[in-house]
């Protein structure tokens, strides 16, 4: 079995529900160099997302992608709500009309979700944002999906590589952002949308698993 | 956390049913945010929208009215507005002759503003955003996500609003707007940092004999901490960074602002102070304004504000303007 | 205590000089401590003085214009002016017609408000008092000092002040701030005292889950500590008590005014209860103002004042005014 | 020797002194039911009245304290400077054109300063006010005079009276001045006039000694 439409809403319900509580500590990373409100955004977002789902009860994987992405955006606010709903829209367009995602083909979406962060903010990895999380992810999914691996064990390289991206943006300097107005000031920090970017992955991980 | 809310989830649609009943000038439309003038824009003039996020109140809803903003577009707490929201603020400014989008330069801003913008074209609304970056705190550089849009916002949308209400067409407004926001320079500093309801405690912590030095509009702390001083002192560490940056001269513009929580006596003696530092530096002020024009929720401190002014900036300053926030000439 | 100052002595000072060069349209005799009108009252119009202590900002100050006061004493933070102080300011206003002055019900104001008025009598000047005491937390009777005068002060000085510039004589000025007065009553709450800036501390001390009900405007305590309630039930409460005062009905003019550190996004939000509370009671806000009106310093919490319009007053009230706090039709 | 120019002189520098050294003192009492500016009301007053006697060299002791009076009324404020400022001006007009008062003229100098600020307040004894003090301090004064003692022992009798009043407006429920508004509240303190007051009284008693 690959990512197919129950798969799909299982990923955004469990990323909701992991968000949601973990919301307060995604809130005190944006506290420390932002303006603490990522917590509070993302749950507004993806409780958006579950319930668009649950509306319009999509009917491909594609599809409850697209409509994750529309509530994202139409509720998030913020600077991760257009990335991050974005991103999903445009995961789940690269998804066409399939029902079943193998390795290969939600290895190609979340390429193309990596590919929307990057048109719409403009940051590179080592700038302390979210790619810096969903950068080497997105890598280590296609690395493994390329080798044959299954989509369980790329999934759950994906979200190891994220919280490994998570741990690297501690000592850097951000540079995008409003983390990026401390200067100096924001080294030793957890990036937030890094930190909520690892949660999805980790979600991911575990409803393909 | 002690505040006069009945939830951190209500503040923002409380506000905007408060809002709606002291203001009859104003249509607010609480379910979907959107804060529009009573009866819609003259048709043919040139609409003004903007937004951002909530607790910097009168900006932008009080700055709603003839002479300035046709729309504004309040997203949760220091959390900017999202697409739809902004474009149904558009729509409602549209009357036939393109909308400006006043955009704060933060990445949340600019992406939703950018995205309702595009929504915008596709219903035949022009639309052409002018995003402010007048914090002189920030470096603009490759390494920042570039300067913060921060009191200069208000200039922005005063003149203009002018503009548009002279009849200026879309590009020339923004060209306007975009004159203010280069000649315009902004410094903060915060004595006690205000505090997100949802949040609970305050965004960031000082002691007794502390202040946050270039500190934004949303609690996020400044670039640099520094000691508590007189107000003469910090009011010219403010002068001195924006001179360093864009040198006073001439006829100034000067907005001697309040975080939230600052007592309007101490702005009047702050905007003392910066008066005798401005004219002591060879320069005038020509206009000004004191008192709590974009906050921070309850954060204390002040911030200040110089525009280069040329004769046709000041006479669209003195331009009648009539909102619950600004209100001159009519 | 951290504050915008540059020390406690010069905080009085330091203000009138920022307000002098804030508001050209004012003349602001920094020595003597007394704001009028520039260029003087209109001759033959009733002259129109009020005072009081320094740290109510805008009160009195910012009222000192076109249709509202023609001179204003700020003594010392919290402590009344002068008689001296006050004979000038009655000097400055006279155009001939006798003055009103307007004093808020406080031992010291009325005494040295009092001795003012027989320096002016020797002057040749009519003089005629109107005393506010609007305080509904306070009971009227001969064991206290009567009630207090607070945020009804604003309505007196805007609805006098519209009577004569509309040409009335000083008896009929005086016998429509009586009525406002008589009409009107307020009730404040305190979530957190404010600090007199030579006194070092807040005024009294709360804790989290503590608010001062019937709280002054001089950081006195008020009359009872109450628990800390979400915002319709602080609303409720201040609206019960002047209810039971003065039974709400008609046509209403309603403040709802920030002491000074409570910002306007949560005024806005106290505002949209009051309103519903008002209307839930038969009645109607027929027209209001939200935001800082007559504060105490950097004290947080609101206060509510309603005034029972007529045909008169709501015609006086909408009467064109400009001064640097309440500025419309002109 | 009795209260001549130079004695005059002395109790109103002796209370800008002693006032200056208890300002904190007061201010706290008046800060508990009160607006805590008596302290530095005094101060300034009593300082404008040091400097009106330094600038206009009254000659006999009713023209200090007419003086010193009207220093008082035109620099204090608040409730205190008039009280004070009308009470010393009526004390002086009290001493006539006498060069040196003895115990009888000094005693009903203080009468008129008692009846000034009655006249003014309206304050009766028990009301928790500076009256409280006065009161029973006049009333000593008056009583030793009256039976011939020296202005020393009346001055002396009537600190110690001032004081006990003083003492008594603690269980007192203020119904004048500010303290009147909190109610049962004002229970519990002294009145801060009342301690100004005792202060004046006993600088009277040192110069006089
Ligand atoms: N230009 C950008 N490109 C990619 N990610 C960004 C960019 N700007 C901000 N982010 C991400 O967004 C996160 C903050 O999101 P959030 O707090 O919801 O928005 P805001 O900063 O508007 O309050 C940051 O931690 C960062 O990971
Ligand atoms: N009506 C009155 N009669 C006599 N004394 C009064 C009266 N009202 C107030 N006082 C005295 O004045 C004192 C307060 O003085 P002060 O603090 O200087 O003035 P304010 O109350 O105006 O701040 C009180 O403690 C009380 O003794
Ligand atoms: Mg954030
Ligand atoms: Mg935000
Ligand atoms: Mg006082
Ligand atoms: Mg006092």
């Amino acid at each position: 079995m690959g990512f197919d439409t129950e798969t799909a809403v299982a990923w955004i319900d469990t990323a909701a529900t992991v968000v949601k509580a973990d919301e307060a500590r995604l809130t005190a990373l944006d506290a420390a160099i932002g303006d603490g409100d990522h917590g509070a955004n993302l749950v507004r977002g993806l409780t958006a997302a579950v319930a668009g789902i649950a509306e319009k009860e999509p009917s491909t994987p594609g599809e409850v992608l697209v409509v994750a992405g529309r509530g994202i955006v139409a509720k998030t606010g913020g600077a991760s709500g257009p990335l991050y709903g974005s991103a999903l829209r445009r995961a789940g367009k690269a998804l066409g009309d399939t029902t079943d995602a193998d390795a290969v083909q939600l290895g190609a979406a979340l390429e193309a979700m990596l590919t929307a962060i990057v048109e719409l903010g403009s940051a590179a990895e080592g700038d302390k944002t979210m790619v810096d999380a969903l950068g080497p992810a997105v890598r280590a999914f296609n690395d493994l999906a390329a080798d044959g691996a299954s989509l369980p064990a790329a999934a759950l390289a994906a979200a190891d590589a994220a919280e490994a991206g998570l741990a690297a943006t501690i000592p850097l300097q951000a540079r995008k952002g409003r983390a990026s107005y401390l200067g100096p000031r924001s080294v030793g920090h957890e990036d937030p949308g890094a930190a909520s970017t690892a949660l999805l992955l980790r979600a991911l991980a575990e409803v393909t698993a | 956390m002690k505040k006069l809310i009945n939830s951190p989830d209500t503040v923002v649609t409380d506000a905007l049913r408060g809002l709606a009943a002291a203001h009859p000038s104003l249509e607010v439309d609480v379910e979907n945010r959107v804060i529009s003038l009573a009866g819609g824009p003259r048709q043919g003039k040139v609409g003004l929208v903007s937004g951002g996020g909530s607790g910097h109140e009168p900006l932008h809803g009080g700055y709603v009215g003839y002479g300035m903003l046709d729309a504004a577009a309040p997203g949760e707490v220091y959390t900017s507005p999202v697409p739809d929201q902004i474009l149904l603020a558009t729509q409602r400014a549209d009357a036939g002759a393109g909308v400006l989008h006043i955009v704060k330069n933060y990445t949340g801003d600019v992406l939703n503003f950018r995205m309702a913008a595009e929504l915008a074209e596709d219903e035949d609304i022009r639309v052409v955003s002018v995003v402010t970056n007048d914090d002189a705190a920030v470096e603009d550089s490759t390494y920042t996500a570039g300067r913060r849009g921060v009191g200069g916002t208000v200039f922005v949308e005063k003149i203009a609003g002018a503009a548009a209400e002279g009849g200026a067409d879309l590009d020339a407004v923004a060209a306007v707007a975009t004159r203010v926001n280069e000649r315009t320079r902004s410094f903060a500093i915060a004595l006690h940092a205000g505090t997100v309801p949802a949040a609970g405690k305050p965004g960031f912590a000082l002691e007794e004999n502390e202040v946050e030095l270039g500190v934004g509009i949303h609690g996020e702390p400044g670039r640099e901490r520094g000691s508590m001083a007189p107000m003469n002192e910090l009011i010219a560490y403010a002068l001195d960074v924006i001179h360093a940056d864009l040198p006073v001269s001439g006829n100034l513009l000067v907005m001697l602002n309040g975080q939230g929580a600052t007592p309007l006596i101490e702005l009047y003696g702050a905007f003392a102070e910066a008066t005798a530092w401005i004219e002591g530096h060879g320069a005038t002020v020509a206009r000004s304004l004191v008192g709590n024009y974009i906050t921070s929720l309850d954060q204390s401190g002040f911030s200040v504000t110089l525009t280069q002014l040329d004769d046709e900036l000041l006479r669209l300053w003195d331009a009648p303007v009539s909102t619950p926030a600004l209100r001159w000439g009519r």
